[in-house]
């Protein structure tokens, strides 16, 4: 009974070979980034270079691993993150400083970071806007780190720490390590686990989702607690390596993350990316910034030219994305 | 001077891969219905974009009362005296009536107040029939046909003389089909020219005078109602006689697998209870409204069920269960709205078929690539789908195919019960014939169906037990050898003078 | 006749950061040596700043005088001189306005940042001498773009270095970063230092923790600092920063604290409060003792900023307006 | 009871409740003088606001309002020497070209604006570096003149302020008595709808795009001018401050819902509260937290009635816990 058509696939349709063109892409673009780099300075295709980029992508890097997550899963993103990775280092500290061992005061800290992730994750879940939500816990975490150390940084004494922070194997920086180690856990949660499937069916369909039994509360929650979960991780970091957490300069983080996110190419609506593509985008706008870095631009053009950059990029993407037939 | 209102020549149009038209000619005449028919896929709606001017055709020519015309935007569309309500419902639901009709492009100077609207707009609301209508409340509170006449109130207000109705009946009741119909006809009578497009071919007959039909992007010379039969048009549409539209019923039945015992909801305040056998298909006959989708939706676990037990296989399931749980005690169901939560348009087909056996595909929460290949497999075979096109996004497979793959994912949970609302809805005369062959299977292989239909050709055909439904109410159970359609038809609209 | 009692207000930025926190407590600290009522109102941003001074004009209350931190530069000019015209007497710290603006506030009490970036300059050129090294090229690491005290700072640094260099000794990159802590010197130097590696010998921030964080990323690319290259950020902050001084990775600093900023320009409210009258010029204060309330303050009053050679003693031994170096240089 | 249902009357409502407790609670809140202030402060929110939500009704967020805002403060403060006028029409008139271009390009490739505008809003943040030379730049002491004239108090107003009430009027009007106002409500609730039913798609979103930047230029240009200085990194906070008025005021960030006396209501309670704790001196965590708590207590509303599913929730175990006891 089945209707008989004369249709042969044809190439420019088939998704496997338009992901395919898509690294193609994004690789094109970097090897043509480092041609040009390398031309103008030197310096620039040094592997000592190559590090700083990588190591310069990573805070941000980790973030977005996180941040794929809520994207994906077509909650938009967070603007809480910042706020997340602050008030994780300010804890942390606060906590060491009261005498706990680092041991403890780390798994204290993710305790809360997951609860709050999952709070704004059960908000989320139960309808209300995600930006909107985030954005308040995004305030009310500034505010109540702001109230526990009344603006003070707070220094943290440990040789651990001072690790955790400053420490390297084979020569690259604990901060790549784990920038590199998120990257691998995101691509692997995403492509190989059941959550990683249901966040993109949640993404693609939320409707459909749910009438397929997908749990999509709980789908939320989990991806509001990993990007917590990436945050916290950030803000570790970030205090560990000058031995103190502080309560401002993460104004910037929710930005960057989600140029790293949206350079990537991963679908604002949901459903269509991937965490290796955010990885991507973050190591892309790092070595962008290091090459304008590199020949001493101001400030100034360097900010226009990185904003140019990302509109460029992300229609580049969306034009390609429609071309494969929406 | 001649009656063609609208002539066009060798018109072509591709997206990317897909020749969408290919070397189409059209006649429209002064006065006339002109039935625009086809497969889905066919072209219908490219071709009316083309008119609308939301499409630019690579090739070919148009001409309008003799005069070439240059069509490519919707202003010269418009400037031609075209105006065309498109397949997906147009109007806007936060605004009013009036504003609706006075927005794509229709003349309105000065300050658009709420009286002024009310007054300009009055003529052509009452032109459809809607002139009682508080022209500034939002027409999202409005019904269903109601919307759609809006729409057909907007083409009027543009004063246009060459109307395209693209399926404007594909969600409507049979009695505001009726409505529509009557209109239809006297436009045609007041001299607009009027293209139709529709599915339901039995409408063909009642108000259109000429049938032009597309099959595969190419066009077929306009033919007269009068020297067409049902049969001719469907061979013209899918290019061979279709022996067979309904399956061979079911010789017998098992024990009974789903069973609702006074069952309400807030949708359905009435008592339900139901009781399907395994290998048996039962069809919920009701008007848009009438209850037959709450009714799956209750089952489903989609609307809350506030009082009552339902069973399946003898296990009741818990008090105002979810989705997730009905899922679980094997009941599968598809709402009438593929699009909205049936498929995922964007995902590849094979894991739109894995989704709703997640926990089957990934064992210990890991992904298992074999199990995945195995039942899209399976799924492919038992439904059909090309399994070539396993990779591909569904949005951009036909309707027919999409239906198919919203019903195939519930095999991966070997459900009980499958619940199915409008099986067929906006679904071509062949693909249709083979959904339900393919449901027929199913119940053969031992799944208790019950679906949901306005179509009474549809219920009459496929079902083993027949529900009529009326306004939340069981009218009553039939065999179909008992009834015939006109009795249906008599149940899910006006039940009262029949039932004792 | 210094009034018994009344309110001091001041307008600065959010005490969340500690430079302004500090600044706070320093002038809080004098308000309350004499008696008065002292607020401190925050604002990120100089329209909100703005609103706020025009708040407290508007719903009439007075006090007997203002203290103001303008968010950016020089950018307070309407607020000033709507102070002014509302005649509640006003001192400026932390950015010193131009001579042109002279007549939009009293006094003005605390850093010259040009006097900084020639302490550094100093500090710099000591230290090379101590170690024997010929200072080459450097690289300069700033602050956000567009942050007139830290441009402040760099033309002091440059000129200074000019002086000592006629023939000069080239800046191979100035980059501005993306704050003033040490995680921000860390993110440009770890970027800039490899890529000039072996081309320069000295590395100006345009404070400590800016300084640090640049010489940590040096470190990491096998540089010693004090060694191979000199660093000098001229602001001593904290704990971190201090005992890199101490270790010699800095080459000395200077003791910039926001606390006696603080209490400079209150010193110099008080001193008009009293005297009622302004000497038109401007003086470096004296790190000995806080200036005399019964003399009228200068127009410009700069703040000690007193160099610390590096060692320890140096930071216990030092002392300003009753104030060890130790506790000035912990703020942060 | 019934108009307490209305989502305009709960968030006057709540506007109400917010001045009666600071006005109790806060010395000199309840003062003409405060109001003028409080108005005079919400001048360069209300107009960004304004913009902003006529965007966020077409259903698009304009993320580079902050950065036009403050190219729009470096001209006017540069310009200032030509007179108030010349300046600020040399400020708008590029910033309304910008978002003309803007829109059409979003309307034309059928973006996200939020993807589109992320680089717009750096990009155009670098200009402001580029043109100021990364410096702040300060108003003439001689041009001072036009930092008082654009704070004169009138009654409990000030000209900045007449004119935010002026634009959030027009602004009303246009939306609701006019085919583009109409245009901008259809494509914001029912983009595919509207594309079906011929409302043309690009003209509104030009517009609007142009109404985003234009106003954002129009109030960075006057609080530039009545602060007397142009910083290239000022108007940070402005987006989040007039997204979180808008919401407030219940414009819907899915657009298609919302009105400009909302956003007036939205701009007045956001202001009250900080103006509120600026007088009592809080610190600026403080603002953070009450903003953040204002936040989530809107959701609270958005979330207790409709088809959310919390109340799906809250109906499901209300019928299992009645079924039980019945049993
Ligand atoms: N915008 C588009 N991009 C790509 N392909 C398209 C587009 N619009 C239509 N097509 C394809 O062109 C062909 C003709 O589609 P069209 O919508 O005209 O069919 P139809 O006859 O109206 O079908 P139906 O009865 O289902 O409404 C189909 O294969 C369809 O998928
Ligand atoms: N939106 C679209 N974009 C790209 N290709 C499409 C799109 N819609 C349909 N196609 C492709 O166009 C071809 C023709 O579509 P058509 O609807 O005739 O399919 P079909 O196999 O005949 O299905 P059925 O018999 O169920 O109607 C199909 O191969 C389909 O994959
Ligand atoms: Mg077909
Ligand atoms: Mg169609």
């Amino acid at each position: 009974m089945m209707t008989e058509t004369g249709y042969t696939p044809t190439p420019s349709k088939s998704p496997a070979s338009s992901k395919v063109m898509r690294w193609v892409y994004i690789i094109g673009a970097f090897i043509v980034l480092a041609a040009i780099g390398g031309f103008f300075n030197r310096a620039f295709l040094t592997p000592e270079n190559g590090l700083a980029i990588l190591r310069a992508a990573a805070m941000s890097g980790m973030v977005a691993m996180g941040a794929t997550f809520i994207t994906l899963s077509g909650r938009f993103f967070s603007l809480a993150l910042g706020q997340t990775a602050m008030f994780a280092g300010v804890l942390m500290a606060v906590l060491m400083s009261a005498g706990l061992p680092f041991g403890i005061a780390v798994v204290l800290t993710f305790a809360v970071i997951i609860l709050l992730g999952a709070l704004q994750g059960g908000i989320i879940a139960m309808g209300a806007n995600p930006i909107v939500t985030t954005l308040g816990a995004g305030a009310i975490l500034a505010g109540l780190a702001g109230l526990a150390t009344g603006g003070k940084n707070v220094p943290i004494e440990s040789a651990v720490v001072e690790w955790i922070g400053n420490g390297r194997i084979i020569g690259v920086p604990t901060q790549t390590w784990a920038f590199l180690f998120s990257v691998a856990v995101a691509w692997w949660v995403i492509n190989k686990t059941r959550l990683g499937r249901e966040t993109i069916l949640m993404g693609a369909n939320r409707a459909t989702a749910e009438a397929s039994g997908v749990n999509v509360a709980l789908i939320t929650i989990l991806v509001f607690i990993i990007a917590s979960i990436a945050a916290g991780m950030m803000g570790i970091f970030e205090a560990a390596q000058f031995n103190k957490a502080r309560v401002m300069g993460f104004d910037a983080v929710d930005f960057n993350v989600i140029a790293a996110v949206l350079i990537g190419g991963t679908a604002i609506q949901g459903g269509r990316g991937s965490p290796l593509q955010s990885a991507l985008g973050a190591v892309f706008i790092a070595t962008v910034q290091n090459y304008m870095l590199l020949l001493a631009w101001s400030a100034g053009v360097r900010t226009v030219i990185t904003g140019a950059l990302i509109v460029v990029i992300v229609v580049g993407f969306h034009i390609a994305g429609k071309r494969k037939g929406a | 001077m001649s009656n063609v209102a609208l002539e066009m020549k060798g018109i072509s149009k591709a997206f990317g891969a897909v020749q969408a038209l290919d070397n189409v000619d059209f006649e429209l005449r002064r006065g006339e219905v002109m039935a625009l028919l086809g497969e889905n896929g066919a072209g219908k709606s490219t071709l009316v974009k083309v008119l609308a001017g939301l499409h630019v055709p690579e090739t070919g020519s148009i001409k309008i009362d003799g005069k070439p015309f240059n069509l490519g935007t919707t202003q010269l569309s418009h400037a031609a005296g075209i105006a065309v309500a498109e397949q997906e419902l147009s109007v806007i639901g936060t605004l009013s009536a009036a504003e609706n009709i006075f927005l794509g492009g229709v003349p309105f100077s000065g300050p658009w107040t709420r009286k002024r609207l009310a007054e300009k707009a009055k003529p052509y609301l009452e032109a459809v029939g809607l002139g009682h209508l508080d022209s500034s409340v939002p027409v999202e509170r409005l019904a269903v046909a109601e919307r759609q006449l809006i729409e057909i109130a907007r083409l009027l207000a543009t004063n246009a003389r060459i109307l395209i109705l693209d399926e404007p009946t594909a969600a409507l009741n049979d009695s505001d089909i009726e409505r529509v119909k009557a209109l239809v006809t006297k436009l045609a009578r007041e001299g607009h020219s009027i293209i139709y497009v529709t599915h339901r071919l039995g409408e063909v007959f009642e108000i259109a005078d000429r049938i032009t039909t597309l099959r595969g992007g190419r066009s077929n010379p306009p033919e007269n109602v009068s020297d067409m039969t049902l049969a001719k048009v469907i061979e013209r549409m899918i290019g061979r006689p279709l022996e067979e539209m309904f399956p061979p019923r079911a010789s017998g039945f098992g024990e009974a697998a789903l069973d609702l015992r006074n069952v309400t909801t807030k949708a359905l305040p009435l008592m339900q209870n139901l009781k399907v056998r395994a290998g048996e298909i039962v069809g919920l006959a009701g008007q848009v409204g009438s209850g037959t989708e709450s009714l799956l939706r209750a089952i489903a676990g989609a609307d809350i069920v506030e009082t009552g037990s339902i069973s399946v296989d003898g296990r009741r399931l818990p008090k105002a269960h979810k989705l997730s749980t009905a899922m679980k005690y094997g009941i599968g169901y598809c709402s009438s709205d593929r699009k909205l939560d049936g498929v995922f348009a964007d995902l590849a087909v094979s894991t739109n078929m894995v989704a709703p056996s997640m926990r089957q595909v990934t064992p210990r929460f890991i992904v298992n690539r074999r199990r995945i290949r195995d039942l899209t497999g399976r799924i492919s075979g038992q439904m059909a789908i090309d399994p070539k096109r396993a990779e591909y996004r569904v949005g951009a497979l036909s309707g027919g195919n999409q239906q198919k793959v919203a019903l195939g994912k519930w095999l991966g949970i070997s459900p009980r019960v499958l619940l199915v609302a409008e099986p067929t809805r906006g679904v071509d005369v062949g693909a249709r014939a083979e959904i339900y062959g393919h449901l027929r299977r199913l119940a053969d292989e031992g799944m208790a169906i019950v679906f949901s239909s306005s179509d009474i050709d549809e219920v009459h055909g496929l079902a083993d037990t027949i529900i009529t439904m009326y306004r939340g109410r069981q009218v009553r159970t039939v065999k179909p050898a008992d009834v015939g359609n006109h009795d249906l038809l008599r149940d899910i609209t006006h039940p009262e003078e029949e039932v004792a | 006749e210094l009034p018994g009692e009344g309110s001091i207000v001041m307008f600065g930025q959010s005490r969340e950061n500690p430079y302004f926190g500090q600044n706070a407590v320093g002038a809080g600290d004098v308000a309350a040596e004499f008696g008065w009522d002292f607020t401190y109102v925050e604002s990120s941003t100089q329209e909100a700043q703005d609103a706020a001074i025009q708040q407290l004009l508007a719903t009439g209350q007075k006090p007997i005088g203002i203290v103001l931190n303008p968010i950016s530069g020089a950018a307070a000019v309407a607020s000033e001189l709507a102070i002014t015209q509302a005649g509640i007497p006003m001192v400026i710290l932390n950015q010193v306005p131009s001579k042109e603006q002279a007549d939009l506030f009293i006094a003005y009490g605390g850093v010259s940042d040009y006097l900084s970036g020639q302490n550094a300059a100093q500090l710099l050129v000591a230290g090379a001498e101590k170690a024997g090294i010929e200072l080459g090229n450097g690289l300069v690491v700033n602050t956000v773009a567009g942050h007139s005290a830290a441009q402040e700072r760099v033309a002091g640094f440059l000129d200074e270095m000019a002086r000592s260099f006629p023939e000069g000794s080239e800046i191979l990159a100035d980059v501005t970063s993306g704050g003033f802590l040490e995680n921000e010197g860390y993110a440009v130097g770890s970027q800039i230092i490899p890529a000039n590696a072996g081309q320069f010998n000295w590395v100006y921030g345009v404070n400590d923790a800016l300084a640090y964080g640049a010489m940590t990323a040096a470190k990491e690319n096998g540089i010693v600092p004090g060694e191979d290259v000199l660093f000098v950020g001229g602001t001593c902050m904290n704990a971190t920063t201090n005992a890199a001084v101490q270790a010699g990775e800095l080459v000395g600093t200077s003791v910039q604290a926001p606390y006696i900023e603080g209490a400079a320009a209150m010193y110099a409210l008080v001193a008009y409060l009293n005297t009622g009258e302004v000497i038109n010029d401007e003086r470096n204060l004296s790190s000995d003792a806080p200036p005399s309330i019964d003399e009228p303050p200068y127009k410009w009053n700069y703040m000690p900023n007193t160099m610390l050679d590096g060692s320890p003693e140096s930071y216990t031994e030092t002392v300003i307006w009753g104030k060890t170096a130790q506790e000035l240089c912990n703020y942060n | 009871m019934k108009f307490l249902q209305n989502p305009l009357v709960q968030r006057l409502v709540l506007l109400v409740v917010v001045y009666a407790i600071l006005a109790l609670t806060v010395p000199f809140f309840a003062t003409s003088g405060n109001a003028y202030a409080v108005l005079e402060a919400s001048a360069l929110l209300g107009i960004v606001a304004a913009g902003l939500a006529v965007n966020m009704l077409t259903g698009e967020l304009d993320l580079s309002v902050g950065s036009v805002a403050a190219c729009a403060g470096l001209v006017a403060i540069m310009m200032s020497q030509h007179g108030i006028y010349i300046a600020v029409i040399a400020a708008v008139i590029p910033a309304v070209l910008y978002g003309m271009l803007q829109g059409y390009c979003i309307a034309r490739l059928q973006i996200s604006s939020l993807v589109f505008t992320l680089g717009t809003f750096i990009g155009v943040r670098g200009l402001a570096y580029v043109i100021s030379d990364e410096r702040t730049l300060t108003l003439a002491l001689s041009n001072l003149s036009i930092s008082m004239s654009l704070r004169e108090r009138i009654l409990i107003f000030s000209p900045f302020s007449l004119l935010m009430i002026g634009v959030l009027i027009i602004a009303g009007l246009l939306l609701r008595y006019t085919r583009v106002g109409r245009e901008i409500f259809a494509i914001g609730g029912a983009r595919k709808e509207s594309r079906a039913a011929g409302v043309p798609q690009v003209r509104p979103l030009v517009i609007s795009f142009a109404t985003s930047a234009g106003l954002a230029a129009l109030a960075g240009a006057l609080a530039s001018m009545r602060g007397g200085s142009a910083a290239p990194g000022g108007y940070e906070t402005v987006l989040l401050g007039a997204v979180t008025a808008a919401l407030i005021g219940g414009v819907s960030l899915y657009g298609g819902r919302g009105s400009m006396i909302g956003v007036f209501i939205g701009v007045l309670t956001l202001q009250f509260l900080l103006s509120g704790l600026q007088l009592l001196g809080a610190p600026n965590w403080a603002a953070n937290l009450t903003t953040g708590l204002i936040l989530l207590a809107f959701l609270g509303i958005d979330l207790a009635h409709g088809s959310s599913p919390v109340a799906t929730a809250l109906h499901r175990s209300r019928v299992r816990r009645r079924s039980s006891n019945t049993a």
